[in-house]
């Protein structure tokens, strides 16, 4: 079929592209330095690869030619075919989290936790999920250039040379270096040096990921800067204010674990309880067994008034809704003294934080439940002080360099600081970025920053722990790291990063960086990814006498209240160019690609906009709601209103990040942008909203619309008594065939029988085995138009249900992936027999041979087929082809395809142990759902393994099968929900 | 009325219309035989390589063992070829100036890397392992051909599925003792019937014919 | 024919009512007047016309197929849940109206209604065609339609075969069987026709092109021995087949485990339900034709109103599994069966299911009465209305049961796009190009049965019985 | 006999018409009991009674379609099988190998394709037919076979045939016109 080779493009004939190639050659000679240096084992290896294995579906019967290139000097480690696996770390908001990097022939593919960091406990979040993404991304910054005009960077060091020297005589007094939350010790090391060498030079930070009101409160409390951090594992009454720990939170990986290990209901007497006060649903609302929904200004009050019943502060009675919940709150904590906690979250403002700290001091949780260390962030400030004081220095003309390493200040600044017009000021403004973006435009010299793939750095965990960060990849469009930047401004311009960062620690550990002593030392922070014993230990801190002031006191001048949060796709709009996390469904809304004004049904109603599923994909696809005018004091926003259950009235919640004007292909004209409304005054939120009706319409794309469980059994979930009770309970009214009941023999599975368990009890609906799944199989990005047609390609689906009533209904998550039925209904009716049973019971899909008649996800009671109906792969984008898992078929136009059990991965396993004559062992194969879920929701194995642990899951009480009365039998089955409810406040 | 057609048309009429059922049927086994032709599998046919590199005079003159440079054939999916270094391991020594080892001089000194025609080549989509098959006894040469004995390397097999699935049905007719699986000289003995169904108990082989086998 | 003696109330036309051909017939006038319209007859502008505008609908089908097959179907509305949308309704719909073709020349020949004779020959066209255009979307419905020879039994280099379980595959056998016995049944018929339009051409090429296709047909003795065998047999086979047929398209849902389509009911409703359409289809395109070429002396009242009346019980039985569906979804306590008839009859589609019951149950109801059934324009516009209820039928049934099923999740809904309306409306357009072109060049009325029916004939059947 | 083989062009035999297939009927019949046995009745419609009166044999066509369709039958059912339980036998939604209630659906079609195709084939390979060439043909009146006429053909290689006396002999049962076919 030549006519087939249109569509079905292959890397091979990519690779006779001579530009392509040209690009790929070139990227070597101008890393001369790598060579001698151990990068080089991970260097962006020529075609090998490449052509080697990416996976293209071809109907060619005759094969078109293909090349072979070989290594010239082959690396001893690379073993040609095998992946290898790297330890390094990434940031965020001046955390991190540590990462095992799969890399094949030298491009890393999957990105997963490393089970020994302890921020991640193998777990990794979306943000981790996807970096690799960005790391392809052609959108990239790719040259050096000033004013527009691509240089040398020669020519950059040149010119900062010369501003360095004209400033020496003035001790740097026109010198400004402004970045992000900055939490790698080199780099701090780096920044300190060039203000010791020019000390009237200054340091600027604005990070609007960093937690800047979690900082602000322990400086609120403690009179200084200390990092609070929970021990889960011992709490056992959680008061949440408006804090989503399992969300967006230093530390939330683990978190989430340990706060998961404390809900497994076969230990029902060991349950935690969770309470939270909250204004958007959140993870943490979810999952909690009493959620309040408040106003931003309300959650400060209660939690006032929870305080003051337990003797902190003082505050007005409780009245309403708050009343019960505050009594029982109270009383659930002050009985669990030392083994209560009470957590506050980021869009809360300090005062809620310093209160929570005092709470904590109360209830003798300090040191049990929370302990205080050093920051993790290195030089915490201020930002909005910090920010500020840098746009008046600029706007007076004092700053004749500006250094803005990262960030995107001109986006993300408040609104009432007019930082890009002081920019314009400054003499020389030199940006290191990942993306030519808004800020770029303001900048003179626009540096490509390379991606944490690509760098030599070091990083601290929310613990204090140090990893190294070890680049997996050449800087693929030549960037440069903030290192090799701060370099240029000492006068070790030459240093490169990797010679830095190991400097640093050698002279830390008072050794010669080139003791053997020293490198085996090195070799093992490489290896294990972190540096054993580097978590801070803990400090003694004193309340001060500022913990339970109030925050100070705005004008409200009546209207709505406004929540800003962080996307939880995109954050500050950092990744809104990545189309992995702008498809993944946002959690509750199930929203992507765009952001929206979200608020309550009775608001809504009271707005007089109304939203409903449009023909075009329905429930599925296309949401036509209302754009809505955003007046908050003299500045004014149209966004698309989206009204949810559960959230609060009178009040919305907008996320940050959207309306990006320069941020790439995929990230601009998405979305409003909410930091034009963020001012200094309010930064967590803001009051005397106005709203206005446009009378425009707008469609939002959004994946689920329908949340209602229509009582079918689909999710199963008692309180924690009932199911103490008989733990069958919520199996009630939902009977499932016996097995027995058919005409038809059984086939026998006789090796393995793999099978899934998902706990839904413990599933916080973080969205991390999505874009897990969506790496580690190739999975296509479609667009929002696309998704507004109902044609999301996501092999795993987050359900998401509401239950109760849609002021603060309860919400399950319930992931979604193929059931691999044993009587799969899919099979049946496929004319080609493109999907049928594997002998270890796999449904397997075989793409090569589908013809697309799509009559298998018609029959499909669970809806998990997904359709390519156009060609939604990129096979003409070299960098993107470069990231494809090789062991994974990349699916063409008119093939269906689904979750297959990560089948690559259980081949793999296979051919290993059959290699070794022994058998799989339990927990050896993990699915990519599976290896980055936090809080083990997701177990798979042998179901012919009386003692893997999937098979004693499925043997207990709560385990069920989604409509298991259609008898498909399937091999992922659920695990239902227990709430631990308090009995005083009943369901 | 007058005759509008000729006697012969009789003839042709009937050989046109029962003689269709036989065109189609021909047509039908000619497309068969056409899709199995070298032709479109491109078995037996030397492939134009950068260098003349005679896998004859290296394994069949020199008695050089696959893995030599195939160096991961038992430990990855991917048998691996050779870097240029492993050339230059002899050829800095043995014809070193010869004119036809240009290309691989010329490649170490610039490190731009030698570009080989891929012979063996399976679709994208099909999965091949080459580390469980030698580790399960199925020997080169069975896949590969008498290579000692081709100037030139080619296909010798369909590679198509049918052909794979045939051993994958019947491992017995083909598996040999596993110390014998690199030996290009290897003949299967007499008694392969015997001695295939006693390695298959032995190493365990699997008749695996599930689609995910190959395809994922 | 003793209706000749009977005193018979005439109707507008000035025929019997029962009448199935004009008073004053022979076989002379009878093989001349319909050889004329084929042979002699000048090309009339309302062809000229009918054909160009027909052409244009069978061009835009080209252009929306060719654009289908580079873009891929994403350029229609499906999506994920409702994976089959106008493709699978058109399909249904057209085989459906085949089958009043099979069933006319067929199963009346079998029992022996001779009203049938002087419609089947385009009755049968009408199959042909409506075959091929329902042809065109299982095939290219597939996302990768150069594949599509994967669903029949070749030979292969992949050793892999057809998935016989898949009721797809038994489309595949079921709809290329019935073409193929259709087109052989109606060349059979057609011989000795031709034979006629050989004899009769005053052209050269007429006589040659039409002389192959008689294949020498002479009216031997022996040879209308055989023929009659073979023909009978034939209408012996393709009654079963048809009946197949629609069970079989039935089961491409009734295997499915969708509320909405796992129902035992399916095949005797779907036969029915094809019937009814099939039979509406015959009315709408023998009323112009009858008009236009002055047929009215063979296609008389008798045949529309014992079409009208077919079509009447067909309408019952179908009503009948409308009921039954929802009987059946409230007698087995099913939830989501039950919550299926719901979204039918209040969900977002409602309008459509409304439309369905009106078109198909509600207005029919008229043919009860004769007025109704003699009223041509009237009987016209029913047939129109059935028409377009029985595409309804099939709408309901694909989308309206997919688009909600299971998963409150996983629920959508369904939006046609342009290429959509140009792919349905362009088998319109080729379904007429054909016609126009089967009235044109081959005689629409079999001739050598019209023959048999002449009155007064002297050899009659009960004669020389043995 | 030899005089036929001496002329040229050869005599085929000799075409009687008649206005009504009333007349047909009877003369074939009369023919028939004369001893004719060579010959071949032709009506623009089929006339059952021509059959008798000529006593021609009952064809055996219902025999090979019923063969034809237990061929098609037997193929469909064996190849269904074959393919999943021999070719490539795969577990499809945990349904047997041998699913055959699940064959019968593509062993009906194969049955009544088989038969079909064996009707119309078999009808036309009996026929001997396509046939365009015919000597009857070239009797320019026979062109009225297929609108209104009837004719009836007495072979020369029938025993019996003399050009005089049969002419004679189709006169005398009522032919409108007799003429001589060639061939």
């Amino acid at each position: 079929m030549t006519t087939g080779k249109a569509f079905w493009r292959t890397l091979d004939e990519l690779a006779d592209d001579p530009s392509f190639r040209e690009r790929l050659y070139n990227e070597f000679p101008s890393e001369v330095e790598a060579i001698s240096d151990p990068t080089t084992r991970r260097t962006f290896l020529k075609l090998m690869g490449a052509s080697l294995a990416l996976a293209g579906v071809t109907a060619c019967t005759r094969q078109p030619e293909e090349k072979i290139v070989p290594y010239v000097r082959q690396p001893e480690e690379l073993v040609l075919g095998k992946p290898l696996f790297f330890a390094t770390a990434m940031s965020l908001g001046g955390v991190a989290t540590g990462l095992l990097v799969e890399s094949h022939e030298g491009r890393p593919t999957k990105i997963e936790g490393n089970p020994l960091h302890p921020g991640s406990l193998g777990a990794a979040d979306v943000f981790n999920q996807s970096a690799a993404l960005s790391l392809y991304d052609p959108d990239r910054a790719k040259t050096i250039t000033n004013l527009g005009e691509i240089r040398p960077w020669a020519e950059f060091l040149a010119m900062m040379r010369a501003t360095l020297i004209s400033q020496k005589p003035l001790q740097g007094v026109g010198i400004r270096i402004l970045t992000e939350a900055v939490n790698s010790p080199t780099l701090a090391a780096q920044i300190q040096d060039v203000l010791s060498r020019f000390p009237s030079a200054k340091w600027h930070q604005w990070d609007p990921t960093s937690r800047q009101h979690t900082m602000l409160g322990a400086r609120q409390a403690f009179g200084e800067f200390v990092e609070a951090q929970y021990k889960f594992e011992n709490a056992d009454v959680i008061l949440s204010l408006d804090g989503d720990f399992l969300g967006l939170a230093a530390g939330a990986l683990r978190y989430a674990r340990e706060f998961a290990e404390r809900r497994r209901p076969d230990d029902a007497a060991h349950m935690n309880r969770l309470y939270a006060l909250e204004t958007m649903p959140s993870f943490t609302g979810a999952k909690a067994d009493h959620r309040l929904p408040l106003k931003p200004s309300e959650i400060e009050v209660v939690a006032r008034q929870i305080a003051a019943a337990l003797g902190v502060g003082s505050a007005s009675a409780p009245s309403g809704d708050a009343q019960k919940f505050v009594a029982a709150a109270a009383k659930d904590l002050g009985e669990h003294r030392g083994r209560s906690l009470v957590v506050a979250g980021e869009s809360q403002p300090p005062a809620v934080h310093a209160l929570a700290h005092a709470m904590n001091q109360a209830l003798g949780n300090v040191g049990a439940t929370v302990i205080y260390t050093e920051p993790v962030e290195i030089a915490p400030v201020d930002q909005v002080a910090s920010i500020r004081e840098l746009t008046a220095d600029m706007d007076a003309g004092r700053v004749d360099l500006l250094v803005i390493i990262g960030g995107n200040p001109v986006f993300t600044a408040p609104a009432d600081v007019p930082f890009a017009q002081a920019l314009a000021k400054v003499q020389n403004r030199v940006r290191l970025g990942l993306y030519e973006d808004e800020t770029s435009a303001f900048c003179q010299w626009q540096i490509p920053q390379v991606h944490f793939l690509e760098e030599w750095s070091d990083a601290r965990a929310f613990d204090g722990t140090v990893s190294i960060v070890q680049p997996l990849i050449a800087p693929l469009y030549g960037g440069r790291s903030a290192h090799e930047v701060l370099a240029a401004m000492s006068d070790r311009q030459e240093q490169t990063p990797h010679d830095l960062v190991r400097e640093h620690w050698a002279a830390k550990e008072k050794q010669a960086a080139t003791s053997p002593d020293f490198e085996a030392r090195w070799r093992r922070w490489l290896h294990d990814g972190l540096m054993a014993d580097s978590a801070f230990t803990p400090r003694t801190v004193s309340l001060a006498a500022t913990a339970t002031a109030a925050s100070p006191v705005e004008a409200a001048a009546g209207g709505y209240e406004i929540s800003y949060r962080l996307d939880p796709s995109i954050l500050d709009g950092r990744f809104a160019n990545n189309g992995w996390l702008q498809e993944t469904p946002k959690p509750i809304t199930k929203l992507t690609w765009d952001n929206a004004v979200i608020l309550s049904p009775a608001t809504a109603e009271k707005l007089r906009v109304d939203q409903r599923p449009a023909m075009r994909g329905g429930e599925h696809g296309e949401i036509l709601t209302r754009l809505i005018e955003l007046k908050l004091g003299n500045r004014t926003v149209r966004g698309p209103v989206f009204a949810i259950p559960g959230h609060p009235d009178d009040c919305v919640t907008v996320h940050l990040g959207y309306g990006r004007q320069r941020g790439g292909h995929i990230a601009d004209g998405a979305g409003f942008n909410a930091f034009a409304l963020r001012a200094s005054n309010g930064m967590a939120y803001g009051r005397g909203l106005q709203m206005t009706e446009t009378g425009e319409g707008y469609s939002l794309a959004c994946t689920q619309y329908h949340h209602l469980l229509e009582g079918r059994g689909i999710v199963r979930a008692i309180s924690r008594d009932e199911f103490v009770r008989d733990p069958k309970a919520m199996h009630e009214g939902f009977e499932a065939p016996p097995r027995t009941l058919t005409l038809y023999p059984e086939y026998k599975y006789d090796g393995y029988k793999w099978g899934m368990a998902i706990d839904v009890n413990a599933c916080t609906g973080c969205n991390a085995c999505i874009v897990g799944c969506v790496a580690e199989n190739n999975i296509a990005v479609i667009g929002k138009d696309q998704v507004l047609r109902g044609r999301e390609m996501h092999w795993l689906r987050l359900d998401t249900y509401f239950a109760g009533h849609e002021t603060n209904p309860e919400t399950y998550f319930q992931p979604m992936p193929c059931m691999q039925c044993e009587n799969a209904p899919c099979e049946v009716v496929c004319p080609v027999g493109a999907t049928v049973h594997s002998h270890e019971g796999l449904n397997d899909m075989v793409y090569n041979r589908c013809v697309g008649t799509r009559y298998c996800s018609n029959n499909c009671p669970y809806k998990v087929r997904r359709f390519n109906y156009l060609l939604y792969q990129d096979f003409t984008t070299p960098s993107t082809m470069l990231g494809r898992n090789p062991d994974v078929t990349v699916r063409s136009r008119g093939v269906m395809e689904k979750c297959t059990y990560c089948v690559q991965r259980i081949n793999r396993a296979k051919i290993d142990s059959e290699k070794q004559s022994r058998r799989i062992e339990d927990g050896e194969i993990k699915t990519a759902c599976q290896q980055t879920c936090p809080t083990d929701a997701i177990i798979f194995g042998d179901l012919n393994d009386p003692n893997s642990r999937v098979a004693r899951l499925q043997k207990e009480e709560r385990n069920y099968a989604v409509l298991a009365e259609l008898n498909t039998r399937p091999r992922t089955t659920y695990l239902g929900v227990v709430r631990n409810v308090n009995p005083e406040l009943g369901e | 009325m007058s005759q509008i057609f000729h006697r012969s048309t009789n003839s042709i009429a009937r050989v046109s219309i029962f003689g269709t059922i036989f065109i189609v049927a021909g047509l039908l086994v000619i497309l068969l035989y056409i899709n199995r032709s070298p032709w479109i599998t491109r078995a037996t046919a030397p492939r134009e390589q950068p260098i003349q590199f005679s896998h004859e005079r290296h394994v069949g003159g020199n008695g050089i063992d696959c893995r030599y440079c195939h160096t991961s054939v038992e430990d990855s999916r991917f048998a691996g070829i050779p870097p240029t270094k492993t050339c230059m391991n002899c050829h800095s020594q043995i014809f070193a100036d010869a004119p036809f080892l240009e290309p691989v001089r010329a490649s170490f000194a610039t490190g731009k890397p030698l570009e080989w025609t891929r012979v063996h080549d399976l679709p994208n989509f099909v999965y091949f392992d080459h580390s469980i098959h030698v580790n399960k006894g199925v020997g080169c040469t069975t896949c590969h051909g008498q290579v000692d004995r081709m100037p030139l390397m080619y296909q010798e097999q369909s590679l198509q599925m049918e052909w794979c699935i045939n051993c994958h049905r019947n491992p017995e007719q083909y598996v040999r003792p596993k110390e014998a699986v690199f030996r290009v000289d290897y003949q299967p003995p007499s008694n392969q019937a015997e001695l295939g169904a006693r390695l298959v108990a032995e190493y365990q082989i699997q008749k695996l014919t599930s689609c995910s086998t190959c395809h994922r | 024919m003793a209706q000749n003696v009977l005193p018979v109330k005439m109707n507008q036309e000035g025929m019997p009512d029962t009448a199935v051909i004009g008073p004053g017939h022979n076989i002379t006038s009878v093989t001349d007047k319909i050889a004329s319209i084929v042979l002699t007859e000048k090309t009339g502008i309302v062809w000229v016309l009918g054909f160009l505008v027909a052409a244009a609908g069978a061009g835009m089908l080209l252009m929306s197929l060719s654009y289908l097959v580079v873009k891929g179907i994403g350029i229609w509305g499906n999506n994920i849940p409702v994976g089959w949308a106008f493709d699978i309704t058109n399909f249904v719909w057209w085989i459906g109206i085949g089958h009043a073709g099979t069933l006319i020349s067929a199963i009346l020949l079998l029992l022996k209604q001779s009203w049938r004779t002087s419609i089947n020959r385009f009755a049968e066209a009408m199959t042909l065609f409506a075959v091929a255009c329902a042809g065109i979307f299982p095939l290219f419905h597939t996302g990768r339609p150069w594949l599509a020879y994967w669903l029949f039994p070749l030979p292969n280099t992949m050793g892999v075969w057809p998935q016989f379980r898949s009721p797809l595959v038994w489309d595949v056998f079921a709809v290329s069987t019935y073409a193929t016995v259709s087109a052989l049944f109606w060349f059979v018929g057609l011989v000795p026709d031709l034979a006629t339009l050989r004899d009769r051409s005053e052209s050269k090429v007429g006589r040659v092109i039409y002389g192959l296709f008689a294949l020498g047909w002479r009216g031997s003795a022996m040879h209308w021995h055989r023929y009659e065998t073979a023909y009978l047999l034939l209408a012996g086979l393709a009654t079963p087949l048809v009946v197949s047929v629609h069970t079989v398209v039935s089961f491409d849902f009734a295997v499915g485990i969708l509320p909405g389509w796992h129902t035992t009911i399916f095949p005797p409703y779907f036969v029915a339900g094809a019937i009814y359409s099939g039979f509406a289809m015959v009315i709408t395109l023998a009323v112009p034709i009858r008009y236009f070429y002055g047929l009215q002396d063979f296609i008389t009242m008798r045949h529309l109103q014992n079409m009208a009346k077919v079509m009447l019980v067909t309408g019952l039985v179908v009503a009948y599994g409308y009921g039954v569906e929802a009987f059946m979804a409230w007698y087995s306590a099913n939830n989501y069966e039950g919550f299926m008839v719901l979204n039918r009859i209040n969900g977002p589609y409602w309008p459509f299911y409304w439309a369905l019951i009106a078109c198909n149950i509600v207005i029919p109801q008229l043919l009860w009465f004769k007025s109704v059934r003699t009223n041509i324009p009237m009987l016209f516009v029913l047939s129109l209305i059935i028409n377009v209820g029985m595409w309804l039928e099939r709408f309901v049934i694909i989308v309206l049961s997919l688009h909600r099923d299971f998963l409150p999740s996983s629920w959508g809904m369904f939006r046609p796009t342009f290429w959509d309306f140009s792919t349905f409306f362009g088998t319109i357009g080729l379904f007429l190009t054909l016609l126009f072109l089967f009235c044109r060049f081959l005689p629409m009325i079999s001739i050598f049965e019209m023959r048999t029916m002449v009155p007064g004939k002297r050899v009659a059947e009960g004669e020389h019985a043995h | 006999m030899h005089t036929k083989h001496a002329k040229h062009p050869i005599t085929y035999g000799l075409l009687a018409e008649f206005d009504d297939q009333h007349s047909l009927v009877d003369a074939a019949h009369r023919a028939h009991v004369a001893g004719y046995t060579k010959m071949d009745a032709f009506s623009p419609l089929p006339i059952e009674e021509l059959h008798h009166a000529m006593a021609l044999p009952t064809t055996k066509l219902p025999a090979l379609v019923l063969a034809g369709g237990l061929t098609g039958a037997l193929g469909g059912f064996l190849l269904q099988t074959w393919v999943a339980t021999m070719a490539y036998p795969l577990n499809i939604g945990g349904k047997p190998m041998f699913s055959w209630p699940m064959f019968i659906p593509v062993t009906f079609e194969c049955t009544i394709l088989g038969a079909a195709l064996t009707a119309v084939f078999g009808m036309l390979a009996l026929n001997g037919l396509p046939q365009p060439y015919h000597p009857v043909f070239n009797v320019p009146s026979f062109a009225l076979a297929s609108r209104d006429r009837f004719f009836l053909c007495i072979e020369a290689e029938d025993d019996k045939f003399d050009l005089d006396d049969t002419r004679r002999f189709l006169q005398s049962v009522g032919a409108k016109e007799v003429s001589v076919v060639e061939d």
